[in-house]
């Protein structure tokens, strides 16, 4: 019955049921990108410098005659991988680490929220850039660098979930009945402060194809896999001849964040309406 | 062309920008490129990389190779007045050179004596015949110090004339502009009457590659070197109008590139395994995409511009066929992923075409059933890594220096595997046949002997593949069609530009 | 305190005085349009009625019934598109407000017709000086020059009673509190001595001896300058302080109008009824309580001081909320703890739960200090000590079921779950709620049913002192006497002790034994409630008993018992 | 104000402290990275014999133990030394010096448009909220928001410099140009509109859509009614009452994120060869120059809580409520 509501309340806002068809279709793409096209987006397959639908190539080839629209749909499996990826990773550490601070207060909350100042403090992208450079591009390093400078915004959102509900009477009233810490961490504050959590973290998935995506531009993606932005990246040297090779893999990219973001917006609208309840007496 | 005439300013671009003009102290490319117009060495050496006059104005050489003497000019002045003598030889090439440039260092350190008879004669007496001896006396890998700012102090890297080279070349120094430029004009004093034409140069610091491709284009600046511009713009500028392209002028330091095997792992340290590599790549490819067309197939470890090339040698060409039938050969059977063989490649932390040639070694490799796993480092990194022999697979080049007993033999010999050592044979290959016919060659006084002993060591190298030669390097120079005379030698743009002109317009 | 006050069932309303004036507005037909999404479909349902010179009438009626909506359709800030005028007229003087141009109706804005708002706190520009707040009104609507201006607006300010006018006028809203912001808002409204005031609710948020202040500021310069005000409140007390007509809305419909003596004593429609008996007043047959054995709470010596707002590097202020207080439970005696906001009645509460920590000071539960207890050992006295919240909608988890959230208290301390559960279904009927709630969650009921849940989360744990901060404060007064009642019962019946905090004198008086004024963090007076409230020995305790509005109303003996409770 | 100077001491003691964390962070980074520094520079001086190595190694401390080297690194940077180059032969500080100009140019120019279009667009959608305009504006705003700002760069070099050859594609200004004063700036002037319409293009976004959501929160807010009721014209109470107070949070946001552009000016850098520090980092990207990695990495959080310190005392000028001295 509630999930109902939700989704009358998310298909209200077209955008996201857009956003959500969009994304339905990159995530396809990305699953069956090995049945589509079963070589590796790396393999030489064409002439090098075809144009979109030049000799039986979709969306052309590269520099070195590697085909764009395998590249796009491989690319969609290491975006969207680790996208998520990180943004789980990052969700764990900034919500542990919020929840702690939120709820215990003090100088626990002091000391972890000079912490995170301090994370907030470093510009995030130079900091991705140079531990993804120091640590070597590989899939864990990027997961890594990309949760390390996410995670600030998502443990301040938990703070402040955690300690708004923490003075909440029904934790309160949780405390007088006797619970334990872990009870009311997990059963009364915790579910509460989901929806925040779980809009911000899918705007999160965004930034983190984003950022991916710029890592791979500036050639720190995983050498091993084929990313959309390293796509851009390695054919900028060549947009004035051959427009097509940065023109996709960019158009993909800016879909797949578009549609998060309109996914991020409608799970908002579902999840936070903004309750204009007047408790008065 | 016209009449060469005085006057007129070239702008050349210098990148990096260089630490200090001293040539004996830093030999990076840029430090030449000034240097070379400020110092000079004793000779200097056509495109045939055949001996020709500069400080010395002539030469012999005994019989038994032992003993080389050489005439100097006798008007030369430094940049300061004082006369140039052979005491300046001497002091560069016994005490100063020795100190502190490697290079020279192990060549001087074949003498046995180096003395000056008089003070326009300088002879050097070897410990045992080194015909390569001949190749070591351009600017970069001899420049002539003056003696009378240096020999008072011996800490030569914080003389205070550093600041301020003084050299016996066409072109003073006048005003270091850092980040900006860097001004040379014409020395009046130069011993060779008219010459130079050319009344200033200025080097400019570009340090970016864009810039600079557009700067050429649009006539700011006049010329272009090494790697200053990107491969991929090259075609581009080839075709402008008012650029005159070349790949001449680098036969001096004629580098060749490769990919580096470590020798010790298997399945790298089997000949077959090699061989196998050699065939399953398209060398063409390489030159002609990701090059965009710089460069030349190499087909020796020799650079054909170098001494004692051997044009007859047997060719890898890409044959999927026999290098699948090689790995047979070893026992290397695909298994269920049709992988038979998985090893690491280092990617040459040099930029985006480097990057580039990883991913095409790996795909190429892929298609024989050899799993290539790209890793990626700083050069710190990378320096430690390849030093330090840990590593199956990566990319280098080094600079033969015309000779192959001066830049070739210290790739392939075993008495220079030395680890922690970069440029030595630091994929440990050890073939006593080798080593052998390397140290004859080099004391082999007779040319037809010492082509016999090349081209055999050449025959043995390309069979064995110790590295897997990809490319001679070609590096574009651009000049404005306005200047002539400029690249005129093989060592091109690091000549004294003593003859260079302006056509007046 | 003032020499103003008239109580108006016995003075005459001037309106009888001139009963053929033109009225000042004449509101006629007016129906408001909600969005679809709404609860209802009309805000406001054909609503009639007058406003006269030199009046005050009061709008009265329960939260959503249409007073807001009514004020904000003559003020023309309707939040059009979403809300929006049906049907009917509203005359200002004879001319239709609704058909004016938006040019005329401005001019009427703030000119003629001016506003006061219920929020004082939010109701000012935060980042505009109050005095440039009042000007800005001045400019728009006379030609006063700057300096005219600049003076009009210190005398304004001395005339609502703000101290230091020429300087006040160049603070920040966030300087003042909440009374002087109040004022500065009646000085906005009457800076162009408009003919119409349309107050909504402007003592809601204060204090009672401030409320008091600005009910008689408003009386006064009502009756100065003969303005005809409209007065929307939802407390029948101010309503017998000040109006002398009353107009009773529910549902956004008009359903009785009058003399405030009509309406407040001789009320003739059944909802008046019921909403004036619903209003607390002292319960007379309350036997007077005599304390027997033990004390089961005694509290001594409290101390208690916040820092606010320190951090590494930067030192706090502090707020004293707890000064040596000292305070008695007897078994079965219920003590009411009353005193404006910030005077620490919560934090004694917490103190009490174990929610806090008191600096100093001993509080003794049946003989143990409990201030000496770490968590784990104080887990005992959670079952005996017990508390009901004062807002109904933030005191229940919203994601767990209502027989959950009983239960879970009894299951933390080892019963067995279906046991737990059954007794939850049991305690739901015991206030008086069906056991189907049980499977249902907090937001599927309304606030006063929350209420009942809460009070049975409490009593599921079986406690001798229950502690109920503020616990109807939240809630309609209809509702409010229902969830007393039902407290009343639960106390007689199980024999608890209470700890029952308000700020409201007047609940106090109808639930408590023995009351205890608190003011800045001390407890400045203490005794039986009769005592307390007829001899008030404390200056303070005089003060707020003065300032309870409408004192000197009686409610009708017939409506004193009983018509209250209803569904 | 009085309380400024004690505000100040108090951002700089507690901007010391975040620097020297971020300073031991950059050391530890720096011990992280594979490689030694020493035989980087031996290596590339093309002679690398072991005992050169081991002179080197003396030289720079590397033989030391780990706590004594944290304290020189401290001391150096202390003295602006951000260590040394091996690629570039140059102190990291004279490069980042050199660069820094150009980056300062191109991030201001970028947030000053940003914040400018973006809240005249935000104001412009939400006093039309529900319009044809404000559709317009928002769907803008949210593909501006989910390019990536690099392409979006290519895409703009693509259509203005080589389609219709309008404004220069990359540099500074027009190298060896010999130009100066007023023509000089032009120069540059239009060297910079490119980049600084790209790299301002997703912080525009950023401003117009929380500038939109700011005005329409203050919109309802208590005292828009009050002014209303005085009887102030809509465009008065926008521009008097709501924007002032709508604008705050997103100067807040704004400030944050000013130091925060030179990451994106990384990629923006790059795409169009400005000569700043973001162009360095990339170079030192495809070369792994740790050193003027982390080099760019301390100035870039230097200029990141100048920023926040520039904010708040900005905002406490807007906000009386904000009391510095607290
Ligand atoms: N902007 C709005 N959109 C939709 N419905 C609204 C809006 N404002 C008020 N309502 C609804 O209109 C009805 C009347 O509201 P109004 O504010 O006039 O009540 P009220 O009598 O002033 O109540 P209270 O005592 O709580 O202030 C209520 O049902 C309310 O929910
Ligand atoms: N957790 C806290 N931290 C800091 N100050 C607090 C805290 N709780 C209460 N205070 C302050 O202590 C004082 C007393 O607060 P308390 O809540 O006990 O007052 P109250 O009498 O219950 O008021 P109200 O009627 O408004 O509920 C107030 O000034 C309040 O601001
Ligand atoms: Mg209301
Ligand atoms: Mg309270
Ligand atoms: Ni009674």
């Amino acid at each position: 019955m509630q999930s109902m509501n939700f989704w009358r309340a998310y298909a209200r806002n077209k955008g996201a049921v857009i956003g959500l068809l969009i994304m339905a279709v990159v995530v396809v793409l990305g699953l069956f990108a090995p049945l589509i096209y079963p070589e590796s987006p790396w393999d030489m397959v064409n002439a090098p410098f075809l144009g979109p639908m030049e000799e039986g190539s979709l969306l052309g080839t590269d520099t070195l005659g590697r085909d764009i629209a395998s590249g796009i749909a491989h690319g969609a499996r290491v975006s969207l991988l680790i996208g998520l990826t990180s943004t789980a990773v990052a969700l764990v550490i900034g919500v542990t680490l919020g929840a702690l601070a939120g709820f215990f207060g003090g100088w626990v909350d002091d000391t972890l929220m000079r912490f995170t100042e301090l994370f907030q403090t470093i510009p995030n992208f130079v900091l991705t850039v140079v531990l993804v450079a120091i640590f070597t591009p590989s899939q864990g390093s990027i997961v890594l660098a990309i949760a390390i400078v996410s995670w600030p915004p998502l443990a301040r959102l938990a703070r402040a979930e955690f300690m708004a509900l923490r003075s909440r009477e029904f934790v309160q009233a949780a405390i007088t009945t006797g619970q334990s810490n872990a009870t009311i961490i997990f059963r009364e504050i915790l579910p509460n402060s989901l929806s925040p959590l779980i809009v911000s973290s899918s705007l999160m998935v965004a930034t983190a194809v984003l950022l991916e995506s710029s890592l791979s531009f500036l050639g720190l993606g995983d050498p091993n896999a084929m990313s959309w932005g390293y796509m851009v990246g390695a054919a900028r040297t060549v947009i004035r001849q051959a427009w097509w090779m940065s023109f996709f893999p960019g158009l993909a990219i800016l879909l797949t964040v578009l549609a998060l973001n309109l996914i991020g917006e409608g799970l908002n609208d579902a999840l936070n309406p903004r309750v204009a309840r007047k408790g008065k007496a | 062309a016209d009449q060469p005439a005085r006057g007129g300013t070239m702008n050349i671009i210098v990148q990096p920008e260089p630490p200090i003009l001293q040539l004996g102290l830093n030999q990076q490319g840029p430090t030449q490129t000034v240097g070379g117009k400020i110092y000079q060495g004793l000779l200097t050496y056509d495109k045939q990389l055949k001996p020709l006059p500069s400080l010395a104005e002539s030469w012999d050489i005994s019989p038994d190779g032992l003993t080389y003497t050489f005439h100097l000019h006798k008007n030369v002045k430094w940049h300061d007045g004082q006369p140039f003598t052979s005491r300046d030889v001497i002091f560069t090439t016994t005490k100063f050179l020795p100190e502190v440039h490697s290079r020279a260092r192990a060549n001087f350190a074949r003498c046995e004596s180096i003395t000056a008879p008089d003070d326009y004669t300088v002879v050097f007496k070897l410990k045992e015949p080194f015909p390569s001896f001949i190749n070591a006396f351009e600017v970069a890998s001899a420049p002539i110090i003056p003696a009378h700012l240096y020999d008072a102090n011996t800490d030569y890297k914080n003389n205070p004339a550093n600041a301020t080279p003084i050299g016996t070349g066409p072109f003073k120094f006048k005003e270091w502009v850092k980040g900006s430029y860097i001004h040379l004009v014409r020395n009046d004093d130069y011993y060779k009457p008219g010459l130079p034409y050319l009344d200033d140069i200025y080097f400019r610091v570009i340090p970016d590659a864009a810039s600079r491709a557009l700067a050429l284009e649009s006539g700011q600046v006049d010329q272009s070197q090494y790697n200053d511009i990107e491969p991929f713009d090259v075609a581009r500028l080839k075709s402008q109008p008012n650029l005159n392209f070349t790949t001449d002028g680098y036969e001096f330091v004629a580098p060749v590139s490769w990919l580096e095997l470590n020798n010790r792992n298997a399945p790298l340290n089997d000949k077959r395994f090699r061989q196998a590599l050699m065939y399953s790549l398209d060398r063409q490819f390489i030159r002609d995409k990701i090059w965009f067309g710089l460069g030349q197939v190499a087909t020796s470890p020799i650079n054909s511009h170098t001494n004692n090339f051997e044009p007859n040698l047997p060719k890898y060409t890409k044959d999927v066929a026999k290098a699948k039938a090689l790995l047979d050969e070893m026992g290397l059977k695909p298994d269920a992923n049709g992988v038979r063989a998985r090893i690491r490649f280092l990617v040459m932390p040099y930029g985006e075409t480097w990057q580039r040639l990883a991913e095409y070694v790996k795909v190429s490799l892929k298609q024989v059933g050899v799993e290539v796993t790209l890793e990626n480092t700083d050069v710190a990194g990378w320096v430690q890594k390849v030093s330090n022999w840990d590593y199956d697979m990566t990319a280098n080049f080094t600079y033969q220096y015309g000779d192959a007993a001066l830049g070739v033999s210290r790739t392939y010999v075993s008495s220079n595997i030395r680890q922690g050592v970069m440029f030595s044979n630091t994929m440990g290959y050890s073939n006593p046949k080798v080593d052998e016919l390397f140290a004859s060659a080099a004391k082999e006084n007779d040319p037809v002997k010492r082509q016999a002993l090349y081209s055999e060591v050449q025959r043995i190298l390309v069979d064995d593949v110790p590295v897997a030669w990809l490319l001679e390097m070609q590096f574009p120079t651009f000049v404005s069609k306005k200047f002539n005379n400029v690249i005129t030698t093989g060592i091109g743009v690091n000549e004294s530009y003593e003859s260079v002109y302006m056509t007046k317009r | 305190m003032n020499a103003v006050a008239v109580s108006s069932s016995s003075a005459p309303s001037p309106v009888t005085a001139f009963p053929n004036r033109q009225p000042l507005l004449d509101v006629r037909g007016l129906s408001i349009a909600l969005p679809p999404s709404a609860d209802r479909e009309l805000a406001v349902d054909a609503l009639t009625f007058t406003l006269n010179p030199n009046e005050i009438l009061c709008v009265v009626g329960e939260s959503g019934s249409g007073k807001s909506m009514t004020a904000h359709a003559v003020m023309g800030l309707l939040p059009v598109p979403s809300v929006r005028v049906a049907a009917g007229a509203l005359l200002f003087k004879g001319n239709n407000v609704l058909t004016m141009s938006e040019p005329e109706q401005r001019a009427l804005r703030g000119g003629r017709i001016a506003m006061v708002f219920q929020e004082p706190m939010t109701a000012l520009n935060p980042l505009m000086r109050v005095g440039d707040q009042v000007e800005e009104s001045l400019r728009i609507h006379t030609d006063l020059d700057r300096t005219a201006r600049k003076a009009r607006v210190i005398e304004l300010f001395a005339q609502v009673g703000l101290p230091n006018p020429a300087e006040l006028v160049r603070s920040y809203p966030f300087r003042l509190s909440g009374g002087q912001r109040q004022r500065v808002m009646i000085a906005l409204a009457l800076a162009c001595e408009p003919d119409v005031l349309i107050a909504d609710e402007p003592t809601t948020a204060l204090d009672v001896t401030t409320q008091k202040q600005i009910l008689d500021l408003i009386r006064s310069i009502q009756a100065e300058r003969q303005m005809g005000v409209m007065f929307i409140t939802h407390d029948f007390g101010v309503v017998a302080e000040i109006a002398h007509r009353v107009a009773v809305m529910r549902h956004g419909k008009l359903v009785e109008i009058g003399t405030a003596d009509e309406v407040l004593n001789r009320p003739s429609h059944p909802y008046t009824r019921q909403l004036i008996a619903s209003v607390p007043h002292a319960m007379g047959d309350r036997p007077p309580f005599t304390p027997s054995g033990e004390p089961l709470l005694l509290a001594e010596g409290l101390h208690k001081t916040f820092h606010v707002g320190g951090g590494l590097f930067k030192k706090g202020k502090e707020v004293t909320a707890g000064k040596n207080i000292s305070l008695t439970i007897h078994p079965g005696e219920t003590v009411g703890l009353v005193g404006e906001s910030g005077s620490g009645k919560s934090t004694l509460g917490r103190s009490v739960m174990g929610l806090m920590k008191p600096d100093s000071g001993r509080l003794l539960y049946k003989g143990t200090d409990l201030l000496s207890l770490d968590r784990r050992a104080f887990r005992p006295f959670r079952r005996e000590i017990q508390m009901v919240f004062q807002d109904p909608y933030a005191s229940l988890n919203p994601r767990r079921m209502v027989g959950e959230i009983i239960a879970q208290g009894p299951i933390a301390f080892g019963e067995a779950p279906a046991q737990a559960m059954a007794r939850a279904s049991d305690l739901l009927a015991m206030v008086g709620l069906d056991a189907s709630a049980a499977k249902r969650f907090p937001h599927e009921f309304s606030g006063g049913q929350r209420q009942r849940i809460s009070i049975a989360r409490a009593l599921a744990m079986g406690p001798s002192l229950l502690i109920a901060d503020e616990p109807v404060s939240a809630l309609d007064v209809s509702v409010q006497a229902q969830v007393l009642a039902l407290l009343d019962d639960i106390r007689h019946r199980l024999n608890l002790s209470m700890l029952f905090i308000t700020h409201d004198l007047r609940v106090a008086s109808r639930v408590c034994d023995t009351i205890a004024v608190m003011q800045r963090g001390s407890i400045v007076e203490m005794g039986p409630a009769a005592e307390v409230f007829g001899n008030p020995q404390h200056p303070y305790t005089q003060s707020l008993i003065d300032a309870i509005p409408g004192r000197g109303w009686e409610i009708p003996a017939d409506l004193s018992h009983g018509e209250g409770v209803s569904a | 104000m009085a309380g400024l100077p004690r505000f100040l001491a108090g951002r700089l003691i507690k901007a010391i402290v975040i620097l020297f964390a971020i300073v031991v962070i950059n050391f530890l980074l720096v011990h992280a990275a594979p490689g030694d520094p020493a035989m980087v520079m031996a290596g590339e001086a093309g002679a690398a014999d072991p005992k050169f190595v081991e002179q080197l190694r003396q030289q720079f401390g590397l033989d030391r133990p780990l706590l004594e080297q944290l304290a020189t690194y401290v001391s150096h940077v202390a003295t602006g030394d951000l260590g040394f180059s091996y690629r570039q032969q140059q102190s990291v500080w004279d490069l980042l010096l050199a660069r820094l100009p150009a980056t300062l140019v191109l991030t201001l120019t970028a947030f000053v448009f940003a914040l400018v279009v973006g809240i005249v667009l935000g104001t412009l959608a939400a006093v039309r909220a529900g319009s044809v305009s404000d559709s317009a504006i928002t769907v803008l705003a949210l593909l501006a928001y989910a390019t990536p700002i690099y392409w979006v760069g290519l895409m703009l070099m693509l259509l203005f410099s080589v389609q219709l050859g309008w404004l220069p594609a990359f540099g500074y200004e027009t190298v060896g140009g010999g130009l100066s004063g007023f023509a000089r700036m032009i120069d540059i002037g239009e060297h910079l509109l490119l980049p600084a319409l790209t790299l301002g293009m997703f912080y525009m976004a950023v401003y117009a859509r929380m500038t939109r959501a700011s005005i329409l929160e203050v919109r309802d807010m208590d005292f828009v009614k009050t002014a209303r009721a005085k009887g102030l014209s809509h465009g008065a109470v926008v521009v008097r009452h709501v924007l002032r107070n709508a604008i705050l949070p997103v100067i807040t946001v704004a400030g944050v994120q000013a130091g925060h552009l030179i990451g994106g000016s990384i990629l923006i850098e790059t795409v169009f060869a400005w000569p700043g520090l973001g162009r360095l980092a990339f170079e030192a990207v495809l070369q792994r120059d740790y050193q003027v990695l982390l080099g760019i990495f301390f100035i870039s959080s230097v200029m990141v809580i100048v920023f926040n310190i520039l904010t708040d005392l900005i905002y406490s000028l807007v906000d009386p409520r904000i009391d510095l001295a607290r």
